[in-house]
């Protein structure tokens, strides 16, 4: 009776009773939120035109984001470390199309998967023998993004905006709509569309799969460092956010695996998720940390109910 | 030597006298997302004879097939086999129930030797439990010997003796329809559903084919249900004949009757409707 | 080369389905056992049973469990390495509640509670396919690795928040805690190993380990020959986790000593899987294999690396730095073998051995 | 060997059922017959044999079966056939086994011939074949089968599975016991027919050949003295029933001396299962060895560049110490070691993989073998020899005895043979293996077999210095070119089949201006040629006309002729012209007899043209050829073939006699 009362009864007491408490979570939640379906964006990219599970979609955050850190560590202005950087994310994205991608082509999409998880290694050491292990701060003031924060009051309590998650929300906001447009609009995008649903198809139009490859893998690239700069800004760069960026995982469960409106509600979602139910359940009841697991916990709860997830298309089975 | 060993020999009996109605489709109707595949189709099958459902690409007849062992669920109609009558059921309650079938491109596990795929066949036949299997000695192994010996039978039957233990992915194309046709028939079906079983075979390959498909339904009295596309080879082949095209029966009855049916012919020389 | 196979034929189904049909292989195996039980144990140094041989048949347990369920039944997982923390945790508790059992008997019930928690995660394959799946292991490894952090029940409400090897004995021979013989881990460890991988292998070659099998290759087929889908992937999820449960407790009892929640983490779910891809997927020996490969290069490039480099170039790398280098060179591997074999090393050696046996021909 | 090999063996027995009583007891335990069957090789002991047999003979019998019956028997290698012969002999009945692949007619002449009463078949094809020619051999009562798969619905008369015959038997054994059965067969034996083996014959029809109990037993006894064969041997039996080198390697020669019979799985297995039982006693015709060369020397080429090397590194070596090791010569220390260590790396392997292991002796006979091959397979180290026989002869007419080996003779006389050379230069030999007499056909008898018991063999030859036998050509074919040159046509065409790419030669000459010749290629090795070579081709036949092929072709004819111009009595017929055939030869279409013999006559008549051809200088020449396919149909191909001049040489000897 206890139990039940403290999981259904006092969370809500308390939201009740701290409205700016909650309205704090509910703004964290939102803005994390926007950082998974960041990353679980750079997932859909390349799973929508290659159908490869990019299992190293988080570490190229990471990696993306130390070697903006890193480049501008040798003193090297910082937004021409940018753009060395997106060279460098460029660099990468032709050399896994090279030697992964192409050996690999028309190989069972498990293979490819695993072959994700080999470069998700060589990332990690990689970026750790380059960059060194230990954390790093974000150069968020070079980049000229803001910092400092707002304050709000909220009936006797108040809630704290980082002017750095303002523009997180909207930077992230724009990349999103941007690649929308790009996928919709332009020739390129609809090429991307065309690869993905029939290789053959696409090859006789004369459309070069490695090219497309190529622009998939940077654009993903480009969504992990803009992610890594965002959420680095908010702690520092270190291989933790990894761990974090995983957590694009459940978010693709919950979107589906190639729909981008998906990838968006399905972040939110996990995001929300997550810091409300830490906050209101995981600390009272089972001691807190629950953000490690709830975003998967949910993911397999929904995909007993719905494989397809929120967006995805129901597949026909043929044989 | 062999007079005590089990054997499939023996004509797989179900209780069910020949020419008596094994299988009753009754008014099936499906659909995907609103595309009809089928619409109100009924017939039946005797047991014994060998039944071919014939039409155009895209007439709706593996989709037919796919009803019938329980793969896809008809929203309307129901089938009875065996005197049970059902509208939905999992594929593999239609295996157990006593239906087999081969597939339109071969669906062998690319992984096995043939050995292996015409045994997994014996799946349902197998009941040891899993620690017997663990242990492999005693009872497991005298099932798999068992099950071995029928699989060697119907190797010997197919006359696949030399591609015994080979990796049916390396098989030619012919060769590889001939394992699956095995693997189907190691289940002992009441009913075997044959989907294109000489798709993409050259004459000869066809020809043997058909000397296994008349084999299998003399010898073991198997009563089989076949999809063909090339009319020729059913009107030898076929005790009777149905129809489909457009998901609708337009035909059915026997080789010569259907042959003259003047929707049959209109279906297949591709007269608009 | 060394094959003389002609005049070896069977005259029994029992003899035709052996799992070393071949009179050469039968010598292999009883060479390599001798090696195994008799040289090693009488040759090996304590750096060499317990840095090297132990948690090579450790994981070599561990990866038979996620092969079993990866390689013959065709589900991903990524949490292998928070099994073989259930296992490890449930032996702990158990041995502590009951001193006066048998450890062994504990090592091998401890797979009982990890295989019924892989169960549980494993309800989801039933839907679900391929990377869907994988989602679903993470639950159970982030889920567990926090389990073990927050659960203090779990650890005994230690100050440390870790466990530790409790003193066991076998035949008047310590074989767990501090102070234990390593010798008589190495031959406690080596034995379960061999038996449970001839379990492993007996199960695969029968009706479930085919039904697996089938799954894997063509899962609507399968369906359609009979194979209830429930059971096939259930049954793989526990048996892989029942493996992994006791290579689990086998690295806390026999191998560690202690173990902490990090001691379970993704990197070892990691660690484990690029096992089988290295070693080989849907093989037993790719087991052996890929744990060799994957635990031993790493020392060796931490024993050699350093010194190497601090002689032939101006630079000075550190241990972990090397340790770094050879996370790299597993990755390139992973990637080179998917690419050239994607069935690893135990294809590799099964090119190798058909080459022998062909031998003086290429085929 | 010790000399209890050399003594006389104990219980000699005047027929094989007495020899399988006999074995029942003796070698009980020993395995007498092995048979790939659904995947394993199972097996029976002598006393199963024996068990399985007398129910087989005392139901045969029970059914109506009596002496004198004549039995065919059609089917492949299987141990109820085997059977069939002892079964029917304890009864007296005579045994007739027949090709199994001819065609009804060709079955229906012999069958109608031999007046078989009963016909065993291996299975329902066989069933079929002889059912549909029921009405041609009207003394054909009862028809059994081995196989009962299909049979099942069959609604005839007096047809009967083996084992429900075995069945029948045994019932009557547990009733009554065996005392008559056996004192059936105690009362047979000298001279009385054993077997009944219908001789394809390069012309006319075939004649049945009666060997008595005598022949066979006398013949079989001495060949497993002469190789020390024993109970302890195993041979695979692969060739046809109806040839009598298989009934009396496969049989006779088993009973005799009890060892293992074993029955590959099916023809297309049968590589496969001589290497899974490794006989130590094998024999094949010429043919076989070839095509196994081929093929090693086929797949060697697909070997890595080290290997190959290796390969031939220790080939090498062995060309030149093998044969002398093998015939216990001496040769150098350093020599010997490196054959050691050829053996672990190259010989052994080989032999296990051609399931020549354990081999203690091997025979080619039928026509001659190449002196390469045959030496190949001698410096592995591998007992081969040749043997000279017919079926008139219960096989054996020569053979060559260990350590006097040679490729191009036939060796010694066998054991208690007489050989003389007519002054014909036809071969005769005497023997206690000499055929009672063709069935039904004493005009035939008399021509062949003299009045003292000499048999002509049809075959010209000669002794050489050593005492060894050396056979040219088929006597009648041995002719001379317009010019007097001598020509025998065998000889050339064994020297160009000699070359791996040359299946089948048909050389001409007899009273023409010229040699001329057919050549057949060798798919495989010409294909794999044309494979390595990116010659692509849509057909044998275009294949064949290949102007590649065609130069190929005439490089060895050249050599041939080469090789002929150093042989006094042969340069003067080299080879003038030749043609590629656009089709190969077959016995399906009558070209060749199932023994693969090329039928020189029907040839002549059906290549007319192309002969004419090769004669009046035309460059090519179209061809229309009438085919029939596996299953019966007819059809026809055509061609437009290609004839070419040869390269011919002075004759060399003569020079060689100058110069010196």
């Amino acid at each position: 009776m206890e139990l039940l009362k403290q999981i259904f009864i006092e969370p809500f007491e308390t939201m009740y009773a701290l409205p700016d408490l909650l309205l704090q979570t509910l703004w964290e939640g939102f803005v994390s939120g926007t950082l998974y379906s960041l990353i679980a964006l750079g997932f859909v990219l390349i799973f929508k035109a290659s159908g490869v599970f990019n299992f190293a979609q988080g570490i190229m955050v990471v990696f993306a984001a130390l070697c903006l850190v890193g480049i501008h560590a040798l003193g090297v202005p910082a937004y021409l470390a940018l753009i060395l950087t997106l060279g460098v994310m460029a660099l990468l994205a032709m050399s896994v199309v090279q030697f992964v991608m192409k050996p690999l082509v028309n190989q069972p999409d498990i293979i490819l998967f695993m072959s994700t998880i080999g470069i998700t290694f060589i990332l990690i050491a990689g970026g750790q023998i380059i960059f060194g292990g230990e954390p790093k701060a974000m150069i968020t003031e070079e980049l000229g993004l803001p910092t400092g924060s707002s304050v709000l009051e909220v009936s006797g309590g108040i809630v704290i905006f980082q002017h750095i998650d303002i523009a997180a929300a909207i930077i992230a906001a724009i990349l999103i709509a941007g690649l929308a447009l790009f996928f919709n609009k332009t020739k390129i995008g609809r090429a991307l569309r065309a690869v993905a649903d029939d290789h053959q198809a696409a090859l006789s139009v004369g459309i070069s799969l490695e090219q497309i490859w190529v622009v998939v893998w940077f654009a993903a690239g480009v969504v992990a460092l803009t992610a890594g700069i965002l959420w680095a800004a908010k702690s520092d760069v270190s291989f933790a956010l990894q761990v974090i960026a995983l957590k694009a995982l459940p978010v693709l469960v919950l979107g589906g695996f190639t729909s981008i409106p998906g990838a968006i509600i399905g972040g939110l979602i996990i995001g929300f998720g997550e810091k409300l139910f830490d906050l209101y359940w995981g600390v009272p009841l089972l001691g807190g940390g629950t953000e490690s697991w709830f975003a998967f916990i949910i993911a397999l709860l929904f995909l007993l109910y719905r494989p397809e997830g929120l967006f995805g298309e129901k597949l026909i089975e043929r044989i | 030597m062999n007079a005590h060993d089990p054997h499939l020999s023996t004509k797989f009996d179900d209780g069910i006298a020949p020419g008596e109605e094994l299988l009753h489709v009754d008014n099936i109707s499906l659909s995907f997302g609103g595309v009809k595949a089928i619409t109100d189709i009924s017939f039946d099958v005797l047991k014994g004879e060998i039944r071919a459902i014939i039409g155009p690409n895209g007439a709706g007849k593996t989709s037919m097939l796919n009803v019938i062992n329980g793969f896809y669920h008809p929203q309307e109609g129901t089938i009875t086999f065996r005197g049970e009558k059902r509208r939905k059921m999992k594929p593999y309650q239609a295996a157990s129930s006593g239906i087999s079938r081969t597939f339109q491109n071969v669906a062998l596990f690319a992984g096995m030797s043939t050995l292996d795929n015409i045994m997994a066949g014996r799946t349902l036949k197998m009941h040891k439990n899993f620690f017997w299997q663990m242990w492999r000695q005693g009872p497991a192994l005298q099932e798999e010997i068992l099950h071995r010996k029928v699989v060697e039978e119907i190797i010997e039957f197919l006359e696949i003796e030399a591609i015994r233990k080979e990796p049916v992915g390396t098989l030619p194309y012919g060769l590889q329809k001939r394992v699956e046709l095995g693997r189907a028939l190691a289940a002992e079906p009441d009913l075997l559903l044959l989907d294109e079983p000489m798709a993409g075979m050259n004459l000869e390959e066809k020809e043997d084919m058909s000397r296994f498909i008349i084999d299998v339904n003399q010898q073991y009295g198997t009563t089989i249900a076949l999809i063909e596309h090339d009319m020729g080879v059913v009107m030898d082949l076929a005790d009777r004949v149905i129809v489909l095209d457009y998901g609708k029966k337009i035909g059915d009855g026997l080789p010569h009757e259907v042959q003259s049916n003047q929707d049959v012919i209109d279906a297949y020389l591709g007269v608009s409707h | 080369m060394f094959y003389r196979e002609a005049g070896q034929f069977k005259a029994t189904y029992e003899a035709d389905s052996a799992k070393f049909p071949i009179f050469q292989d039968k010598l292999f195996i009883w060479f390599y056992l001798v090696i195994g039980f008799v040289a090693i144990p009488l040759l090996g140094n304590e750096f060499f049973l317990g840095a090297i041989m132990i948690p090579f048949l450790v994981f070599t347990l561990a990866a038979i469990g996620l092969n079993i369920l990866t390689g013959f039944t065709g589900q991903i997982s990524l949490g292998s390495g928070a099994f073989m923390g259930v296992g490890a945790y449930a032996c702990y508790k158990m041995t502590l509640a009951y001193p006066e059992v048998n450890i062994l008997i504990f090592i091998f019930a401890s797979g009982i509670f990890s295989a019924i928690v892989g169960v549980f995660f494993g309800l989801p394959s039933l839907r679900i396919k391929g990377f869907y799946l994988v989602v679903s292991t993470l639950a159970a490894q982030f889920f567990l690795e926090w389990a073990f952090q927050r659960i203090p029940w779990l650890y005994n409400y230690n100050n440390t928040g870790a466990i530790d090897g409790v003193s066991r004995w076998l035949f008047g021979i310590q074989i767990t805690g501090g102070g234990a013989d390593r010798t008589a881990q190495y031959i406690v460890c080596l034995a379960i190993v061999v038996v449970m991988t001839w379990f492993a292998s007996n199960i695969i070659s029968g009706r479930i380990g085919r039904s697996w099998m089938m799954i894997r290759d063509m899962d609507i087929a399968a369906e359609l020959m009979g194979v209830r889908p429930l059971y096939a992937k259930l049954s793989a999820f526990a048996v892989s986790s029942f493996y992994c449960g006791v290579a689990g407790s086998m690295m806390v009892f026999l191998w560690l000593g202690a173990a902490e929640p990090e001691s379970f983490d993704y990197n070892h779910s990691f660690e484990i899987l690029f096992m089988v891809i290295l070693g080989g997927l849907g093989s037993l020996l790719g087991c052996f294999l890929g744990a060799a490969v994957i635990w031993i290069l790493p020392i060796l490039i931490r024993e050699w690396l350093p010194p190497l480099i601090d002689k032939i170039t101006p630079w000075v790398i550190t241990s972990s730095t090397a340790d770094l280098v050879s996370d790299i060179i597993i990755g390139i591997m992973i990637v080179v073998f998917l690419i050239m074999e994607p069935h690893g090393l135990a294809r590799l050696w099964a090119i190798i051995k058909q080459k022998l046996r062909v031998w003086p021909f290429p085929y | 060997m010790s000399q209890e090999d050399k003594a006389p063996r104990s219980g000699q027995q005047s027929t094989f059922a007495g020899y399988l009583a006999l074995n029942a007891k003796r070698f009980a335990e020993r395995p007498a017959f092995r048979h790939k069957d659904h995947g394993i090789w199972k097996t029976w002991n002598w006393a199963q044999a024996f068990e399985e047999v007398r129910a087989y003979s005392m139901g045969l019998r029970k059914l109506g079966l009596k002496s004198g019956d004549k039995i065919a028997i059609v089917g492949q290698n299987r141990p109820r056939l085997y059977w069939t012969f002892c079964a029917a002999q304890a009864i007296g009945a005579i045994p007739v086994p027949v090709y199994a692949d001819s065609v009804a007619e060709e079955m229906a002449f012999v069958l109608e011939h031999a007046e078989v009463v009963a016909a065993v078949c291996q299975n329902q094809e066989q069933v079929d074949k002889i059912d549909s020619i029921r009405d041609e051999v009207k003394t054909l009562k009862y028809i059994f089968y081995d196989e009962p798969r299909g049979l099942r619905d069959y609604d005839m008369k007096n047809l009967h599975g083996i084992s429900d015959v075995q069945e029948i038997g045994r019932a009557i054994f547990t009733e009554k016991g065996d005392e008559a059965w056996r004192k059936g067969f105690a009362k047979l034996g000298g001279d009385d027919v054993a077997v009944m083996l219908y001789t394809s014959g390069t012309t006319g029809r075939p004649k049945g050949v009666m060997l008595s109990y005598e022949n066979l037993i006398k013949s079989a006894d001495n060949a497993n003295r002469f190789d020390n064969l024993n109970e302890h041997d195993e041979i695979i039996a692969y060739l046809p029933l109806a040839w009598v080198g298989d009934h009396v390697f496969s049989y006779a020669q088993s009973y005799v001396a009890g060892y293992c019979v074993c029955c590959p799985e099916s023809p297309e297995t049968a590589d496969h299962d001589r290497l899974e039982i490794a006989p130590t006693y094998f024999f094949a015709p010429p043919r076989v060895f070839e095509t196994m060369l081929t093929n090693i020397n086929v797949r060697m080429q697909d070997a890595s560049n080290i290997k190959q090397k290796m390969f031939s590194y220790f080939m090498d070596h062995a060309r030149k110490v093998g044969e002398p090791i093998l015939n216990n010569k001496d040769v150098g220390f350093m020599d010997k070691l490196k054959y050691k260590l050829g053996e672990f790396l190259v010989y052994a392997p080989l032999k296990n993989r051609m399931g020549m292991s354990k081999m203690k002796v091997g025979y080619t006979a039928g026509e001659a073998i190449g002196p390469e091959i045959f030496s190949f397979y001698r410096s592995l180290g591998l007992n081969l020899k040749q043997l000279y026989g017919q079926t008139e002869a219960s096989v054996y007419i020569s053979a060559q005895p260990d350590g006097q080996i040679r490729a191009d003779t036939v060796g010694k006389p066998s054991p208690d043979v007489e050989i003389k050379i007519a002054k014909s230069g036809e071969v005769l030999y005497r023997s206690p293996g000499v055929f009672v007499g063709y069935f039904k056909n004493d005009k035939a008898t008399r021509e062949t077999k003299t009045k003292e018991g000499w048999v002509h063999t049809g075959d010209a030859g000669f002794i050489d210095g050593e005492g060894h036998l050396r056979i040219i050509d088929r006597a009648k074919d041995v002719g001379k070119l317009k010019d007097g040159s001598l020509f025998a046509p065998k000889y050339i065409e064994n020297k160009l089949k000699f070359y791996s790419n040359i299946k089948e030669v048909v050389a001409f000459g007899d009273d023409r201006d010229q040699c001329c010749v057919f050549l057949n290629i060798d798919l495989t090795s010409v294909g794999n040629w044309a494979e390595r070579n990116n010659v692509s081709y849509a057909s044998y036949q275009e294949l064949t006309q290949h102007p590649l092929v065609i130069k190929m072709m005439g490089e060895h004819v050249a050599q041939v002729n080469k090789d002929l111009a150093s042989e006094e009595m042969m340069s003067g017929s080299q080879i003038a012209r030749f043609l590629v055939l656009h089709k190969e030869l077959d016995p399906d279409d009558g070209e060749m007899t199932r023994t693969m013999k090329v039928r020189r006559p029907f040839i002549t008549e059906r290549y007319g043209d192309l002969i004419e051809a090769l004669y009046d200088g035309s460059k090519e020449k179209f061809i229309e050829t009438e085919v029939v396919f596996e299953d019966g149909r007819k059809g026809g191909i055509s061609a437009t073939v290609s004839i070419l001049d040869a390269e011919m040489f002075a004759p060399t000897h003569a020079l060689k006699e100058a110069a010196e």
